[in-house]
């Protein structure tokens, strides 16, 4: 089977939907001619036309509201947003409107349409450059959520987007474009060539929406993790020796639950890991949902680990980045409790 | 510079406030019939003046005039009269109804009424609007029964967005009206979406956006400009200036600009302003600019001068913030009475039949709020059921909504 | 001592302070010359000028990114939204600039900026004048986030904001704006001229921000609610009989994380509510900040309840609203968990 | 309508692409000197065509002619110079500086030199800009130490922003400077509440806004000119017109507009168009709007027509979307190279003395990358603290705060 990256994936999983239904448009800023500054739309102008794919203002709020009308109007919009960092001026149009157009009109309007926004830190992007804000997404009725965390998840989960009949917001963790990231930022980069889940296949297939994948079964700890956190997950368990469960969740809303509470009654024990601001993020709705369902399991406090309550910082990256001396140091506590 | 006079803070005030007199002497009204036609294919830049005069079919006689006329037959201005009549009943008897607490919330039309009845019919079958609140009048030119404006007003059973819509946030895609927004001009920009698809999907229909003169502040009004602009959607931008947001007057939200029409023409898009209350030139403006859509000419901007007589929601009074007799005052008249003195110049109506008309009119608003009540009203009656809540949010109901459904014990 | 609405007591703030110090401004939709829609703003421009109340354009960006340029010129701005529902085209000003400009300036610039915005439902307001959107100001950086309960803190939190040199959103129960009230929809409405919480000094007085207060000591469980629901809360505490201790947050950010771990250690039990949509929203903040500091005294899951994972709907508002039913049911499940 | 011919779907492109000929005959240019300069309280609606034409001051033989010429001494001038020069070496060395890895990140004006070192001059101590990423001339023509612009673009232990702050995203209140944001256009409306603050407080200082013309496209840029409009707040609105956003012609934002300058007559703003890329008439310009922002004439909107020779930055490669010649086609020249030729014409400077300041601007520069080395580059050497996470997000550090920073070890 072919290696790809995560930017040669989503590439082909656009290019496998706008094969197969006249109806997928996508557009965005420099994602026309160009192909997008992260090159995950290259080549889809030339094939499809201009009519299919192409370059837009830089207005996300226009980018957003158009693909709502045009959603509405029954084609099936793919949008990008340059950075999740700029996607605050969409937000009206995001969370008021794409939303709630089905729920509002009773059905009589509805709005197949995805969004697909780089998302994360670890480039040195600093504070414009580096957001996870998928708690701003979680948070609002009516949408669905999805972070892949490699290549074979984010084509499949993004087909599963395009072909779902509701709003859904892809975050794609930038760092992980070119390849798996552990968080040692010190050590040679690795490439997705080398990675099993580099491993794409062709044509057409689906991730479904709503389906956590364990990555690494244990019975000590359950860890909840997506996005890069699912590979600084991995590094922490192989480093502290701590045999963690790790859930990869994969979509957000809608959560697959199940597969978290039986993870978690059977080791009793959880953490829970984003790079996105600690308070009010996804991880505390994680949190909660464990305790609530897990209680009388849990043998100690389920631990978050996440990005500080402060604004990304440029230089000090890697003392934000939640990395996995971060991570692992938790586990241990964890264990200890 | 430290020797430079102080600076000054200026912030636009309405002419008069209460207890002033009316007066509109700086609205410079021109002749009925005197401004020009210009073939749909002209240059923007040739025709910009179109965005500071006012286009007026109706003569101060009652006559059509000028180039602009002559758009509509005998009937379809006799129709066109009655929408705009069942419309100014239809919003007494909702206005009545929410003071009687059978509905939360209404709004109404009066002295607006030509703009959404006239433009309706310069589009065709299939066209979409995206209107705001007060656009009612699109969906009563085009036939949706009038019972199931008030089952949705009613919040009843039979509410065909099953409660879960303030009232007159209609919502009909047969009749070409897009489900309304609470949220100000967010579908000024969605209208240029459905256009843009429609002109990529290589179809023949077209779009109207609808905003109020005070959400033209909005940025989303500029979103849509841009992208109308950019890619000469087929689209007709509507901007209807009734004189006043809520409690602010245009002027907060026109600024030093002169017309509304005028921010079309920074984009290149053909900028046109019409006297609103004239059935006819709202009309021929429209059927106007659906022809460029149609043509591939592109976006087509249209500022509608006219005045809300009455307040702007049933939240609200306007004798705060506006002389009581201020609508009386205003110079482009009812745009009824203009109509009908029209029809009955044109030797096609009395004032019998007008008078047994409204006689008719009013029975039928009756009538269909009858068999409303039937179904229910806010408080009483028949209702949507407490699983639509969770219904409908999404096409398959995720888990969690599901658990919370059992929860709610529905 | 005067009694007074929860309105009256914001325009008192408001008038306290503009007559204090003439750096503040106060503007928005509607909010010069009328005063407000729902009238917090009546009688300032008569009484300090249009240069210092004035009506805005509908343009929320516009309203909070010129509010951040006074500020940042050392005014002190304190703006309107006329229903947080219409924050959203704001929220890019609000959570990508003001709530940064300090940092990244590193205090060249500042941005001492109140924005007061009435929340929550109960007025029939359907899906765009019912929101609660405070976990969504929560999760940024930056921000302070206030929610008062009664005409008493509304102006002692207000004027404590106007002084705070760094951004501070007030969400105002516009439910509570004339009256308490508790949930009992059926009920005669009451007013806050029945209620000792109407009392409010004249004059200048603060509530300092990030500080809590217990509404209602007990000993069998703790409940942390905010706005409204603190009325509820009394309420359901009231009909169930239940010895609980209600807290009220007044302060989301900062939280009085130290009122609350105290009293859950002594109760060993808490149940959070609020009116926004349950998943992500603040409460789950909350609950994880309890399990984590409380976990060992914990004698069960910790509840929540909150709106359904729903917008807010227009004639089923009274299924939809936490009320004291639903809370009642919540705290008798948690004492016999 | 059935019978309609199909819509089309119209996206705009750039007259060439890669592997085509440079081509700007489409840029209609106007004689230096033949563009009026109408008094600073001209009505707006009288000076409309300016928006659509080009003020030129540098004729092609160097010399300084029309209406708009002689705002500047011969010092001024040469001062002028001086800025351009070095920014344009400053520019080259931190490129290059970026390309070894010793900061992240890097964008360059090179072509751009002219618009914000002159319009700099225009303004007054007190005065703010609120600028984006290529104003860096705004500083360096104001005397700001360039060795505290490296201290920030090598995030070291001097960084006056602490490391917090992606390179070249200056803040200085003291050079009227505003912090830069990385979100585009939100500037440009907190620009304009700074200047009703200042008209608010009855000072004498005006702010001064910046955009570039791609993000023109985005909405604040629209709420910047309803506000700048409805309260005639002193401020200049300026549009920098490079040509590209990053890999989108400013066709894509402009749309049928024909010009960015445009976008200000629908709002009742004065708008000028003004070559960019000549020393003079930029600083002329600038001069007249300050006059108008001080004199309480409210808002004026400057387009600067200019070509970004560069790349949109480091992460950037222009070939990819355009001719690689295409930035010697621009038929407005190098700013640096008319000056100075002006300046030779005018006899206060020569070819030796141009090489002389060009080795002299050089040294300076590199005697403060050397310095600013010295407190270290994002990988090596001195290096902000750990702490400074989690101080100056708010004045005083919020308990939840102190805990992280404690979990940190710091
Ligand atoms: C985003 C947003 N901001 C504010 C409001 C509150 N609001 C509702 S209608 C209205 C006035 C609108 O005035 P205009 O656009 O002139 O329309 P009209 O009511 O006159 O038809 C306001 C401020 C809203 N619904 N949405
Ligand atoms: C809100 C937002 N959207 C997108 C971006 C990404 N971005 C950074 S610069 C740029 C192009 C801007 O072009 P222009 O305004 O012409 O300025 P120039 O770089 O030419 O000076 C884009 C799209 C951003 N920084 N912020
Ligand atoms: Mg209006
Ligand atoms: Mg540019």
């Amino acid at each position: 089977m072919p290696r790809k990256t995560m930017i040669e994936a989503i590439r082909d999983g656009l290019d496998v939907m706008m094969e197969r239904d006249k109806r997928v448009v996508v557009y965005g800023e420099d994602v026309g001619y160009f192909g997008g500054v992260f090159r995950c739309t290259a080549g889809l102008q030339a094939k499809y036309g201009k009519e299919r794919c192409f370059d837009a203002p830089i207005n996300e709020s226009g980018i957003v509201g158009t693909a709502i009308g045009m959603a509405a109007y029954g084609l099936r919009p793919c949008v990008e947003i340059q950075f999740a960092d700029y996607m605050y001026p969409a937000y009206d149009q995001l969370t008021q409107e794409a939303s709630r157009l089905r729920y509002r009109s009773a059905g009589d309007f509805t709005c197949p349409l995805v969004v697909r926004m780089p998302t994360g830190g670890g480039i040195f992007g600093g504070q414009t450059h580096s957001q996870s804000p998928e708690a701003l997404f979680t948070h609002v009725a009516g949408l669905k959520v999805v972070v892949p965390s490699n290549p074979v998840d984010a084509k499949g989960l993004l087909i599963a987007a395009i072909e779902d009949p509701d709003p859904v917001i892809i975050l794609e963790p930038k760092r992980l474009y070119n390849g798996p990231f552990d968080g040692h930022h010190d050590r040679p980069v690795t490439s997705w060539s080398k990675h099993e889940l580099g491993e794409v296949p062709d044509g057409h297939y689906v991730v479904p929406l709503g389906k956590a994948l364990i990555r690494r079964p244990g019975a000590a700890v359950t860890v909840l993790a997506y996005g890069t956190m699912v590979h600084v997950a991995l590094a922490a368990a192989e480093e502290t020796g701590i045999d963690a469960e790790v859930i990869d969740l994969r979509t957000l809303v809608p959560l697959d639950l199940d597969t978290i509470v039986e993870s978690v009654k059977k080791t009793g024990r959880c953490v829970v890991i984003h790079e996105a601001t600690m308070t009010s993020g996804y991880g505390a709705e994680l949190v909660t949902l464990v305790q609530e369902n897990c209680f009388y399991h849990l043998e100690a406090p389920v631990a978050r680990v996440a990005g500080w309550d402060t604004p990304y910082p440029h230089a000090q990256e890697w003392d934000y980045f939640p990395g996995p001396a971060r991570v692992g140091r938790a586990l241990i506590e964890t264990m200890e409790a | 510079m430290a020797n430079s006079a102080p600076l000054k803070f200026h912030v636009p005030e309405p002419e008069v406030r209460p207890g002033g007199t009316p007066d509109f002497s700086n609205v410079v009204i021109p002749e009925a019939g005197s401004v020009e036609r210009p073939p749909v294919d002209a240059e923007p830049e040739s025709i910009r003046k179109l965005a500071f005069s006012i286009i007026r079919v109706l003569n101060r006689d009652g006559e059509a005039v000028g180039p602009w006329a002559g758009s509509l037959t005998d009937e379809e201005l006799t129709a066109g009269l009655r929408h705009m009549m069942t419309l100014r009943a239809f919003d007494a008897r909702m206005q009545m109804a929410q003071r009687q607490g059978k509905t939360s919330f209404y709004m109404q039309h009066l002295g607006e009424e030509a703009v959404s009845t006239a433009f309706r019919k310069a589009l065709a079958k299939g066209d979409m609007n995206f209107p705001t609140y007060r656009q009612a009048g699109l969906l009563i030119a085009d036939g949706y029964p009038m019972v199931d404006m008030m089952n949705q007003i009613f919040s009843n059973e039979r509410d065909p967005l099953r409660g879960r819509q303030l009232p007159v946030m209609y919502s009909s895609r047969e009749h070409g009206f897009f489900t309304i927004s609470g949220n100000l001009a967010t579908q000024f920009v969605q209208a240029v979406g459905w256009a843009m698809a429609s002109a990529i999907s290589k179809d023949t229909r077209i779009a109207a956006a609808w905003i109020g003169d005070g959400s033209t502040a909005e940025s989303d009004f500029h979103s849509a400009l841009v992208f109308a602009s950019t890619y000469k959607a087929p689209i007709i931008l509507n901007v209807v200036n009734n004189q006043w947001a809520i409690s602010t007057f245009q002027g907060i939200a026109r600024g030093g600009s002169g017309t509304f029409a005028a921010r079309g023409i920074g984009f290149g898009i053909p900028s046109l302003r019409v006297d609103g209350n004239d059935f006819l030139a709202v009309h021929a403006v429209a059927k106007w600019a659906a022809e460029r859509a149609r043509s591939n000419l592109g976006p087509t901007l249209i500022e509608y001068v006219t005045y809300r007589a009455g307040a702007h929601s049933t939240s609200d009074d306007p004798s705060a913030y506006r002389p009581k007799t201020e609508s009386d005052a205003w110079p482009l008249g009812d745009p009824i009475l203009r109509l009908k003195n029209h029809l009955i110049l044109r030797g096609i109506w009395s004032d019998e039949r007008h008078k047994q008309a409204e006689a008719e009119v009013m029975d039928s608003v009756i009538a269909a709020q009858k068999e409303a009540e039937g179904h229910g009203t806010l408080h009483s009656g028949g209702k949507p059921s407490v699983r639509d809540i969770f219904e409908g949010l999404y096409e398959e109901m995720p888990p969690h909504l599901r658990r919370q459904r059992q929860q709610a014990g529905v």
